[in-house]
């Protein structure tokens, strides 16, 4: 089991040093001085000396590179060139918005989801699976700032359910959830649609294996069958599912977040891009890339050590 | 193609999915036509109106009828999915195959490439590109080609995999075929099946994508009209109307809805094993 | 008689273990041997059979002499020509002259073709277009007993047998001096298993091919081929014409699969040689005779000492240090 | 059996018929299936593919597809009709007093649950404490052959071989000593060898254990040394039935006496040209007139063209359905 787990995060390791090497040749592929183009007209004589010296332009291409590593290893993503702190500050500084909003609306997703995909899986081509099945494929495809838009619009605009800007006030706990409600909704749906079909699908096709013929043969109640026997197999595709789909949750999370004017590290990007600055803008799409990365990470070992057949091969 | 139109014709679903993106596509291509006002042309009396005869969905704050600007939208969200997902295609299915089907070795540089790109967040990275090269259509379609290459490379990558475990590939080889012609006559034909499926199912994702980005205003450049910039009007009026929002949305939705529904009797045609499923 | 297939000590080896975990856990020798020291020979117009159980190494031993596997070790001389050294050219001329029947009838068959056009596939492969391609499918197609229209049909609408039948064709196709046939009967009815070895023994007769049959069921040897060899674990530890294989069994193992397969008949008193346990994996491979783990009749020094090779007459050798040891008990 | 037959029959079969709804029409799968299993003995079922061996074996166990129809019969076991009692007296029965062994061992058992857990969870009626029921997992694992046991009780599937998994379902289903063990092709999976030690193993089990078993498999060569009384169908329907030793040397079937023939192991010369049974089984869901055999069988005449043989005892104790028998 060690092997698998250093192989996997050495591999997480390379990938993500494979991105910040793809983001540096962005900025330097484009024409004309970095510094200049990244910060854009409000470029003053001394900003432009600032950022160069802080990315070593005037270095050859090689070192530039060492130095951008050495500085992301030391945590050091550059300076805010607005507020001239360290970028990381102001990047960690809003990443817990956006994993609040993330976690709530998988954990809506799957206290929904999974369970309408067992049961449409168990009642298979009922008038109820059909509509479920109609409803999930609606919600799966609805984009997800689309929604966040008509939930602002009629919870927040005209019935006044919820508020319709900001978090909440750090302090007063039930405060930060009603701020939460409705962006979490607004992310949650597509998925509450798209795990009920996965764990259906799944279902069906574990329900049909020899194994839950057996357990049937042996008289064991329906119940057992379903969820003990076939659930635990059922399940096993929803985990990987869910540590890929971060990389789509954190792109629903920036609309969200920008549609209902929540702090996050995805209004950090949209904000900072809109003020050209980009040092921001780098870091936090750095951070997301590592989220990512580790949340696949973090799938795979999970999937590893609830199934045995896995955790055997390694 | 005849008999697979005729049996998607029985699935109510499918024929719904089928009838909306004709519908949606038609009014697209027919903008010019059927479109009653210039998108762009300001008629700042009227505006911000709500449906009327004159203006189905009403007009926008600077009065420009919001019917036209969605019937001229549909142009740009068509244009840019296809385009993209052609050429996501295109290159997903080379590299996959070559994942799939070459050395070791290979399968992990590109499955480290895929990997790669796949694990920046599609918007941050089109967020990004954008804040370097400026906002413009060639950029959007440019960033949703790089993102869906992994998609749809990993597909092929694993039904190459597959198909590649099955004894007549063997066959094949034992009887002197060369690789190119395996791949070509024996492994893409099994591939390109599904491979379409998941291409009509991706078109809503890239829609949502391209309107996503027009709505954040790193797409299109106004005065051009994109489903997502009409929303973004909607958004700064929201207080005072909910015109614009609807009248952006609907479309947005109509065509995810057309081409999943679509997509979805397409792969009870083509995949009888998954049939089973449904 | 010429030999039209000679096979000195073949040894074929897979990577059992990934070079790191080899180290990892201290295994000098990650490598595992599918097939060792292997070595016989097929005569013109005759037909040798290789019985072996799953994990003997039966249809790695044919994909090795087909080319399809490397050869770690040993010789494969086919015609004069040495298989192992052959380079991409000599190796395409050689595949015209073998040709293979594979196991899954089916699986076999690429999916998106007509069975005409799998059935012309070596034509086109090699070259040979100027033949015209319908008239030889449906040439194929008749000799192997199915009627002409079948060209148009595709893999998923054959039954097995069909398909089977299509298998054939298609390995007759460039007129081969050698088929190799992977478990021709796997899968079929006791009723139509007849079919498709009557059809083999026919075309010998009427071709004069080759044929290097592989197969599990003791039972439908005695009926197809000349010579037979008995595999275990990789090696042949039995190997002999057919008639004195089944008249005087000398190996235990051989003994063990005749009495595996008795005659349907509720009378028959089977003095059953049982062997114990189940095959040992190839990773750790048992010491002395291979066998001895199963073997009913083990003694002294079977765990200990390699086992001689045994000539029991008219080229009929095995490797046991008790040759027909049951005959005393 | 007739009924003033003194043995009593743990499982008797009478006039079954199943037939499967499917979009190509009313596909006949059983068609008036008479079987007996006397308490006690071991019943051979031979047939090819396409017999209904497997829908015969879902309907005593009552676990048929969904768009299975049960027009006529009856399924007597141990005093009741299994078609028509309760899901919950059904349930009682399925692993308790009848339990099944099925063909493919590597995919019987469920992956992610280890093989204690899943010999535990099939005890649920009994009454007893965990420890005892592992007690006993331990004890069955042990009879068939597990080397041990103990340590391996909480081990997955996947870390036995093919065999030793057959072994392990052997031991799930002798667990709750059942009084009928029907054993769907056991060892068609299995090299020859290890077929040799499982059908010793089962032997010995039912001697001691002394339940019936009901025995299917198309390898005449293991039904004819392991079974007591042997039952012979052919795409659907059972046309004979007897003792082995009747069965096997006078064969009063055509398609029996075809059978035998053919299967290579009772060949003495070595020949160049194997008998084997021309044609195919006729297409279910459209069944021919008169005998379903007589497209393969050159003893038919005008009548087995136009009438359905009925099934009649040509000699005692061996039932046959053929007009070429003697009534």
């Amino acid at each position: 089991m060690g092997l698998y787990f250093l192989k996997r995060v050495a591999l997480s390791i390379l990938i993500v040093m494979l991105a910040v090497t793809l983001l540096f040749c962005m900025i330097h592929m484009v024409p004309g001085d970095p510094a200049r183009i990244l910060l854009g007209p409000r470029a003053t004589p001394e900003l432009i000396a600032s950022l160069s010296a802080q990315m070593g332009l005037d270095q050859s291409l090689p070192i530039q590179i060492v130095k951008f590593f050495g500085n992301i290893l030391r945590g050091d993503l550059g300076m805010d060139v607005i507020t001239n702190r360290p970028v990381a500050a102001t990047v960690f500084g809003q990443l817990p918005y956006t994993l609040w909003l993330i976690f709530t609306a998988i954990i809506f997703a799957m206290l929904i989801g999974i369970p309408l995909g067992c049961y449409s899986a168990l009642h298979r081509n009922t008038l109820i699976d059909r509509i479920t099945g109609v409803i999930s494929v609606a919600c799966i495809t609805a984009p997800s700032f689309v929604v966040a838009l008509y939930s602002l619009l009629i919870f927040a605009v005209t019935l006044h359910w919820f508020p319709a800007v900001g978090a909440g006030d750090k302090g007063d706990f039930w405060d930060q959830v009603s701020h939460l409600v409705l962006p979490a909704f607004a992310i949650g749906l597509s998925w509450v649609g798209y795990l009920s079909r996965l764990v259906r699908a799944s279902m069906l096709e574990v329900m049909s294996e020899n194994h839950i013929r057996t357990a049937r043969a042996y008289g064991l109640s329906e119940n057992t069958v379903v969820y003990r026997y076939a659930l635990k197999l059922a399940v096993l595709p929803t985990v990987t599912v869910i540590g890929v789909g971060m990389g789509f949750l954190l792109s629903a999370a920036l609309f969200t977040e920008i549609v209902f004017a929540r702090p996050g590290i995805g209004k950090l990007i949209f904000d900072s891009i809109t003020t050209r600055n980009y040092p921001v803008v780098m870091g936090s799409v750095l951070v997301s890339t590592i989220l990512f990365v580790v949340s696949t990470t973090l799938s795979d070992l999970i999937n590893a050590w609830l199934d045995p057949r896995i955790r055997a091969s390694l | 193609m005849m008999d697979a139109l005729h049996r998607i014709s029985r699935d109510p679903l499918g024929l719904l999915g089928l009838i909306l993106v004709v519908l949606i596509i038609a009014s697209a291509l027919l903008a010019g036509l059927i479109a009653p006002y210039d998108p762009i042309k300001l008629n700042i009396i009227d505006r911000l109106q709500g449906p009327s005869v004159d203006h189905l969905l009403g007009t926008d704050q600077l009065g420009r009828d919001l019917f036209s600007r969605v019937l001229y939208g549909g142009q740009v969200a068509l244009k840019v999915a296809f385009i993209s997902i052609a050429a996501a295609l295109g290159i997903g299915v080379f590299l996959g195959m070559l994942a799939g089907f070459g050395p070791k070795w290979l399968d992990n540089i590109i499955m480290l490439f895929f990997d790669t790109i796949r694990s920046f967040p599609t918007v941050m990275f089109a967020l990004a590109t954008v804040a370097l090269v400026g906002p413009s259509l060639g950029t959007v379609i440019a960033v949703i080609i790089v993102t869906s290459i992994p998609t749809y490379g990993r597909v092929v990558r694993t039904q190459t995999l597959t198909i590649k475990s099955n004894e007549f590939v063997m066959a094949e080889r034992a009887m002197g075929v060369s690789t190119t012609r395996i791949l070509r006559v024996h492994i893409l034909p099994n591939v390109i099946g599904p491979l379409i499926i998941l291409a009509s199912m991706d078109i809503p994702t890239v829609i949502a994508l391209e309107a996503g980005l027009s709505f954040l205003g790193m797409g299109v450049k106004p005065p051009t009209p994109s489903w997502g910039s009409i929303l973004n009007d909607g958004y700064t009026l929201i207080r005072n109307t909910p015109w614009p929002i609807i009248a952006g949305s609907i479309p947005l939705v109509l065509i995810t809805l057309g081409f999943t529904f679509l997509g979805e009797s397409l792969r009870d045609l083509i995949d009888p094993k998954l049939r089973k499923n449904v | 008689m010429s030999a039209v297939l000679q096979v000195k000590n073949l040894r074929v080896r897979f990577r059992g273990l990934s070079a790191v975990k080899a180290k990892l856990k201290g295994i000098k020798d990650p490598f595992i041997d599918a097939v060792r020291d292997v070595s016989f020979s097929i005569e013109e117009g005759q037909t040798f059979t290789l019985v072996g159980e799953s994990g003997s190494g039966k249809s790695t031993l044919a994909l090795a002499v087909s080319g399809l596997l490397p050869a770690a070790e040993g010789s494969i001389n086919f015609l004069g020509d040495e298989v192992t050294l052959m380079n991409a050219e000599e190796m395409q001329s050689y595949r015209r002259q073998i040709s293979f029947i594979w196991q899954n009838p089916v699986g076999s068959l690429s999916p998106r073709q007509s069975v005409g056009a799998l059935i012309s596939e070596p034509y086109v492969v090699h070259g040979m277009k100027d033949k015209d391609l319908k008239a030889e499918a449906r040439r194929l197609l008749t000799m192997v007993g199915l009627p002409a229209h079948f060209a148009e049909r595709y893999p998923h609408q054959l039954s097995g047998g069909q398909a089977r039948r299509v298998g054939v064709a298609r390995a007759l196709a460039l007129s081969p001096r050698l088929i190799i046939a992977d478990e021709p009967t796997a899968g079929l009815d006791v009723s139509v298993q007849g079919e498709i070895l009557n059809l083999l023994n026919r075309l010998q007769d009427e071709l004069g091919v080759s044929m290097f049959v592989i197969t599990h069921n003791l039972n439908i040897v005695r009926h197809i081929s000349d010579r037979t060899a008995i595999m275990y674990l990789g090696r042949f530890v039995e190997q002999g014409p057919t008639n004195s294989i089944f008249a005087q069994p000398r190996h235990p193992y051989t003994l063990a699969l005749l009495s595996a397969n008795p005659e349907p008949n509720p009378d028959a008193n089977i003095e059953r040689t049982e062997l114990k346990g189940e095959v040992p994996s190839l990773m750790n491979r048992p010491t002395g005779c291979e066998f001895h783990t199963r073997c009913p009749f083990v003694s002294t020094d079977c765990n200990s000492t390699f086992p001689p090779v045994v000539d029991a007459g008219e080229s009929h050798t095995l490797t046991c240090h008790y040759p027909g040891k049951h005959e005393q008990t | 059996m007739s009924a003033e037959q003194k043995i009593d029959n743990v499982l008797s079969i009478r006039d079954l018929s199943v037939h499967y709804s499917t979009n190509r029409g009313e596909l006949n799968a059983l068609r008036h299936v008479n079987l007996d299993v006397p308490k006690g003995s071991i019943v051979g079922v031979v047939g090819e593919s396409g017999c209904g061996k497997s829908t015969l074996i879902s309907s005593i166990i009552r676990l048929l597809a969904e768009n299975a129809i049960v027009p006529n019969g009856s399924i007597n076991f141990e005093g009741s009709n299994l078609l028509t009692i309760s899901e919950d007296e059904m349930r009682a029965i399925r692993g308790q007093r009848m339990s099944i062994v099925f063909q493919d061992p590597m995919s019987t058992l469920n992956p992610v649950i280890s093989i204690g857990r899943q010999m535990i969870d099939i005890q649920y009626r009994d009454k007893k404490t965990k420890q005892q029921k592992r007690q006993r997992s331990i004890e069955m694992l042990a009879s068939v052959g597990i080397p041990d046991p103990e340590s391996r009780l909480d081990q997955y599937p996947h870390e036995f071989s093919g065999g030793m998994q057959q072994r392990i379902s052997i031991a799930m289903a002798l667990q709750a000593q059942p009084s009928l063990l029907i054993a769907d092709e056991p060892t068609t999976a299995l090299d020859a060898t290890l077929e040799v030690q499982i059908i010793h193993l089962l032997k010995d089990l039912q001697r001691d254990m002394g339940c019936s078993i009901l025995f299917i498999s198309h390898h005449l060569g293991v039904i004819a040394e392991l079974c007591d009384y042997v039952v012979v169908m052919y795409a659907g329907e059972v046309v004979e039935q007897g003792t082995a030793r009747d069965v096997f040397h006078l064969p009063a079937h055509p398609y029996t006496e075809k059978l035998l023939k053919c299967d290579p192991a009772s060949i003495a010369e070595k020949s160049r040209s194997l008998p084997t049974i021309p044609g195919e089984i006729p297409d279910l869901t459209s069944l021919p007139s008169g005998c379903v055999f007589k497209n393969r069988c050159d003893k038919a005449m005008p009548k087995c063209d136009s009438v359905v043989p009925e099934w009649r005892e040509s000699a005692q104790g061996h039932f046959v359905s053929c007009h070429w028998a003697k009534p």
